[in-house]
């Protein structure tokens, strides 16, 4: 029996995997057979549902019924919820990106909501907004710059 | 008939052309940036030239470079897709002066139509109803509300020069009339150096319904019928129908009618479209020009199965010279087409366009289901170019079975690694306007936020269990059970429970 | 409406019928044998029950387990589809006697086609033709050489009994008739117990031409014209289209009456299939009753195809008691439609059918391109089952150019693991005999050799190439050099070398 | 640069790969590219083709323009082809198969052509028919079994 922490939306579900196949989360078990190439079925013993799953790392993406779920799985039982544990210290590109504009200098005070600095993608112009009252600390991008998501932009102190 | 053409773009819409030209003997020369030199519309050709790197400026628009690879690579003609460089004049020229076969319309054509005002008067003349306006040639305050009551409330306060909206103003009485006048003045001035005002009548809740319109070289011109595209934001369609629900066979043929004249006016040649706004629906209905797209449009798949025919053939053909292989009278609409738009970006947060790796992607299959595609399992979607993956087009015999179609294929489209619209998707073709086919343009700003908002649905169980189970380091191996029979799970022991 | 249906089959069918269900809102139930625990269509269902072990007939021909299957799994109706119990009448009474809604016509209409002898009086009452020919009472060789002087030579010495072409002789004159009449009632004897014989006309040169026929419970029937399905070999069809390049509008208005009134006579409800043999071609052609398929057949896409309609969709309704959605008036041919059967077996050695794992199995996708198959990669095809994996279905404005889009989807259409019949199917494909539409049911016989000879053509260096490259195990990794566009092979340098 | 030994259709074919793809047959270089997902992109400098490549052990289905080939490939030259070598001593079934009947007798003399047994698969008959003249050794089926290919099931000295 595996147990695993699955995160997603912003709440964590524990699940435990035995060898049979059967995945145990809250009081419900579910039986898990796959079917070859990325497909697997999941019944509940009432009802079936066929389920597309690709892994990169540790992030899953599910495709059921043309819903998609992106979800972070982990071995083991978590204690910390780790969402509540982040803090917003460096904003990040949500996507690659061109950088437009930067309107935020450093040591400027900013409110929620001011825009820090543009950016665009595929013809459409992205703002980058404070998401809380703070000092602007280093600017980590230039205008005209290529970005990639995940990486710090902005640090807001 | 053309012996070699090159292809001037990328994603489905390159494949596509190279697939037509495949079926009638054409030879096949895609270009590609940097970042596609792996991609489908590239194996798909017979042969490949590189452009340059990613950025479209640095590649896909670079005509000098487009002009030489198709000399260098023998193409006797250029297809310019959609996009790029195929609404604009000069590309269209550059092609004429390097002896290429252009595959659409005189470059006279493109630039005829590219301007608005100059459109609009050519319309006119033809007989094509325009929505009621003036632009009064003294742009005095005075002038202006003479000519706003003359055109009558409620109407739009626009700009001459430039478009998207900017400095455009609505007014819905003589009070609000002075202060828009004054403020869209400035505007105007500020952006486009030019504080020309227009008057023109606000269109209620108008649809787009466009006309495919199609003209050979020798004098033949045909359409053939409507797409509605009343499913769109920030001008950009979504989901596009043919038949349009809100037309009844007279208004058809007078908007088909319409489209014709507007194609002879524009002296024009191979495949366009005449975009309308359509005001309330049935016989009554009044429809106005609002653009001609002088190429391919991206939704011409929902006409290809509704009327049979194959739009990228006849384009290749006309432009060989060949006469238009249809008659008016040849020409019918059978059943009901829907296309949905599938695009890389995130419906929960305002539609930002992703990019990144296609981790799985699997297309649906089955009777009336089309998919126009550029992309495979593996692909790396780019944020160098447009979101759009791939078309659904489904076709049935009603609307409401192509609808339950569109349902259930979206249902099966596998596309993981990055986020898409098809959760978002799947909500409006099942939300009950759409049903009805009571849709126009404002139905997307009006209802997209609650449609968003279902998305947030619990994922199911299921989703979860299937995530754990392969990620779970002891899974069992290989394909379930050895003995499948003896499943419960797969015998429905506890079917009624 | 049904509300669960039970699909008494596997493959291709079964997945097509489910998917019709879901636009239908109605529940499935698939059925499987162990070697099918994991097959597409079970996965596709909203549930499944499991049969027995692989051989049909303890599984898929199971009538009990699969009556007990739809009661315990809450199923309101069964859709036998083609093949296995789908033309048992004893299949349709089993299920009528359960309750159960059986998609097909009722278990007397299959009963009483299911008879040769009874069919053909059957028919012959209906004012249909059938081959002209003559059962004597006095079965003496008198008696029967008058019969034959009656028919005309060439002819067709039968057993009244059986079938297959078991003792079966083509006598081309008076002198050879006798000798041919001792011999055939000793076969007929000996492999039926019965040496009653039959004198009929030799049809020369027939093609197989069937009519789609459609009734329902309330009187109505139509047809929804014709398939061409000649190209076949020891009655198994390869290559099937829609319209045939046979027929003229009236015969096809003809045939098309004949077909409708064979299915009044014969008490039909749902779809069914007349097939004829037709000879010559033209206003002038004769064509004769061959048999009634009272099922849906294996090429119905074709039709689908051409008229626009959902054979399954309507099946469904027809048999939840809905009028037929269609009236004949209604009813069109549109475009051009080939469907190519491919099967697991290897043409280079007598079609001898192939069994194992499908490495990699690749659908081409594209405009006028519809696959129906029943596996997927990594599938296993067992020898238990018919070879058929799927279905190639193109349409297009015209029989060339469908031809030429079935040659490029076929050429594009990727499966390893198993051999496949897709290298004879392009040879056929491309026969100057099929290109001019002049096939009929003995050009296989007569053309086949060749068309396999063609194949053992030699293998291209790229394919070497490209093996050689895979297995090596240190080719490069990734995709190709870090610069593609400095990549002297992607810029064409040599082309016009 | 790897040399390999192709065999396909009776003949031999000699390749070797240079580390950057280009693969040297004959007299003649081709460059492989791979794009993923077992497609390839084959050209000699003037044209190129798209393949598909699967490969199962030693053995490689290859599909290209809706032709297949099935080749085995082994590193190495080798100097003589293997399938001059071989010598049937043991008859195999074709496929999977059922078998209806068994007519060869243990020590029985036969001929060319001759049945020794039938097989079913599929809805059709298959006969197995002696290669060459000679006796029936070993009968290693019975009627009713289910055979696999490559089994030996019958000996012929």
């Amino acid at each position: 029996m595996t147990t695993l922490t699955l995160r997603l939306d912003g709440r964590e579900v524990v699940a435990r995997v035995d060898v049979s196949g059967q995945v145990f989360i809250d009081d419900q078990a579910l039986m898990v057979t796959p079917s070859g190439d990325g497909l697997y079925l999941v019944s509940d013993g009432t009802r079936r549902w066929p389920v597309a799953v690709a892994a990169s790392g540790d992030t899953c993406w599910v495709s059921i019924g043309g819903q998609v779920a992106v979800i972070e799985v982990e071995s083991g039982r978590r204690r910390t919820p780790r969402r509540k544990s982040v803090r917003a210290d460096a904003l990040m590109a949500p996507m690659p990106a061109t950088v437009v504009k930067v309107l935020a200098e450093p040591g400027q005070t900013v409110v929620e909501g001011d825009t820090l600095l543009v950016l665009e993608a595929m013809k459409m112009e992205l703002p980058v907004r404070a998401p809380r009252a703070g000092v602007v600390g280093a600017i980590r991008c230039t205008a005209g710059e290529l970005v990639q998501p995940g990486i710090a932009l902005v640090d807001l102190e | 008939m053309i012996k070699r053409l090159l292809i001037a773009n990328r994603g489905e819409i390159a494949v596509r052309i190279i697939r037509a030209c495949r079926e009638l003997g054409v030879e096949t020369v895609a270009v590609f940036s940097d970042a596609d030199a792996h991609a489908p519309h590239v194996l798909a050709a017979d042969a490949a030239v590189g452009l340059g790197p990613p950025p479209p400026r640095k590649s896909y628009l670079k005509v000098d470079n487009l002009i030489d690879a198709a000399r260098d690579s023998g193409a006797d003609a250029v297809h310019p897709g959609y996009g790029f460089l195929s609404e604009r004049a000069h590309f269209a020229r550059a092609c004429e002066e390097a002896g290429l076969i252009f595959v659409g319309p005189p470059s006279s054509a493109i630039e005829r139509m590219g301007s608005k005002v100059g459109a609009r008067r050519l319309m006119q003349e033809a007989g094509v109803p325009v929505v009621p306006g003036e632009a009064p040639e003294d742009q005095g305050d005075r002038a202006l509300i003479a000519a706003a009551e003359h055109v009558g409330f409620p109407l739009l306060v626009k700009p001459s020069a430039g478009g998207g909206g900017i400095g455009m103003k609505v007014v819905r009485d003589l009070a609000a009339l002075a202060p828009a006048i004054a403020q869209a003045r400035r505007e105007a001035q500020a952006a486009f150096g030019d504080g020309t005002l227009y008057i023109e009548r606000l269109v209620k809740r108008p649809r787009h319904v466009e006309v495919q319109i199609f003209a050979d070289a020798h004098g033949a011109a045909v359409h053939l019928f409507e797409r509605e595209c009343s499913v769109q934001r920030r001008h950009q369609k979504i989901i596009e129908e043919s038949p349009s629900p809100a037309l009844t066979p007279a208004l058809r043929a007078r908007m088909g009618e319409a489209a014709v004249s507007a194609a002879r006016a524009a002296g024009y040649r191979n495949a366009g479209t005449v975009e309308f706004l359509l005001e309330s629906a049935g016989d009554q209905a009044r429809f106005y020009f609002l653009e001609m797209n002088t190429r391919l449009q991206v939704e011409h798949p929902v006409t290809e199965m509704v009327t049979g025919v194959d739009l990228v053939h006849a384009q290749i053909r006309v432009a060989s010279g060949e006469a238009l292989p249809w008659t008016q009278s040849s020409l019918a609409q059978r059943g009901h087409a829907i296309e949905c738009r599938v695009y890389a970006e995130d419906p929960a947060h305002g539609d930002l366009p992703q990019a990144g790796r296609l981790l799985m992607y699997r297309e649906p299959q089955g009777p009336g289901i089309r998919i126009d595609s550029g992309v495979v399992e593996g692909s790396e979607v780019s944020v160098h170019y447009d979101p759009l993956l791939a078309k659904l087009i489904v076709s049935a015999e009603t609307r409401e079975a192509a609808r339950r179609r569109a349902v259930e294929a979206l249902g099966r489209f596998i596309l993981l690694g990055v986020r898409t619209n098809i959760p978002f998707l799947l909500q409006l073709l099942q939300h009950p306007r759409f049903v009805e086919g009571a849709i126009d343009t404002g139905f997307l700003d009006r209802e997209g936020a609650s449609a968003r908002q279902a998305l947030s649905a619990d994922v199911p169980m299921a989703a979860l269990a299937a995530a754990a189970y392969r990620v779970a380091p002891d899974r069992p191996a290989g394909r379930g059970s050895a003995n499948p029979a003896a499943d419960p799970f797969m015998t429905l022991a506890g079917w009624r429970g």
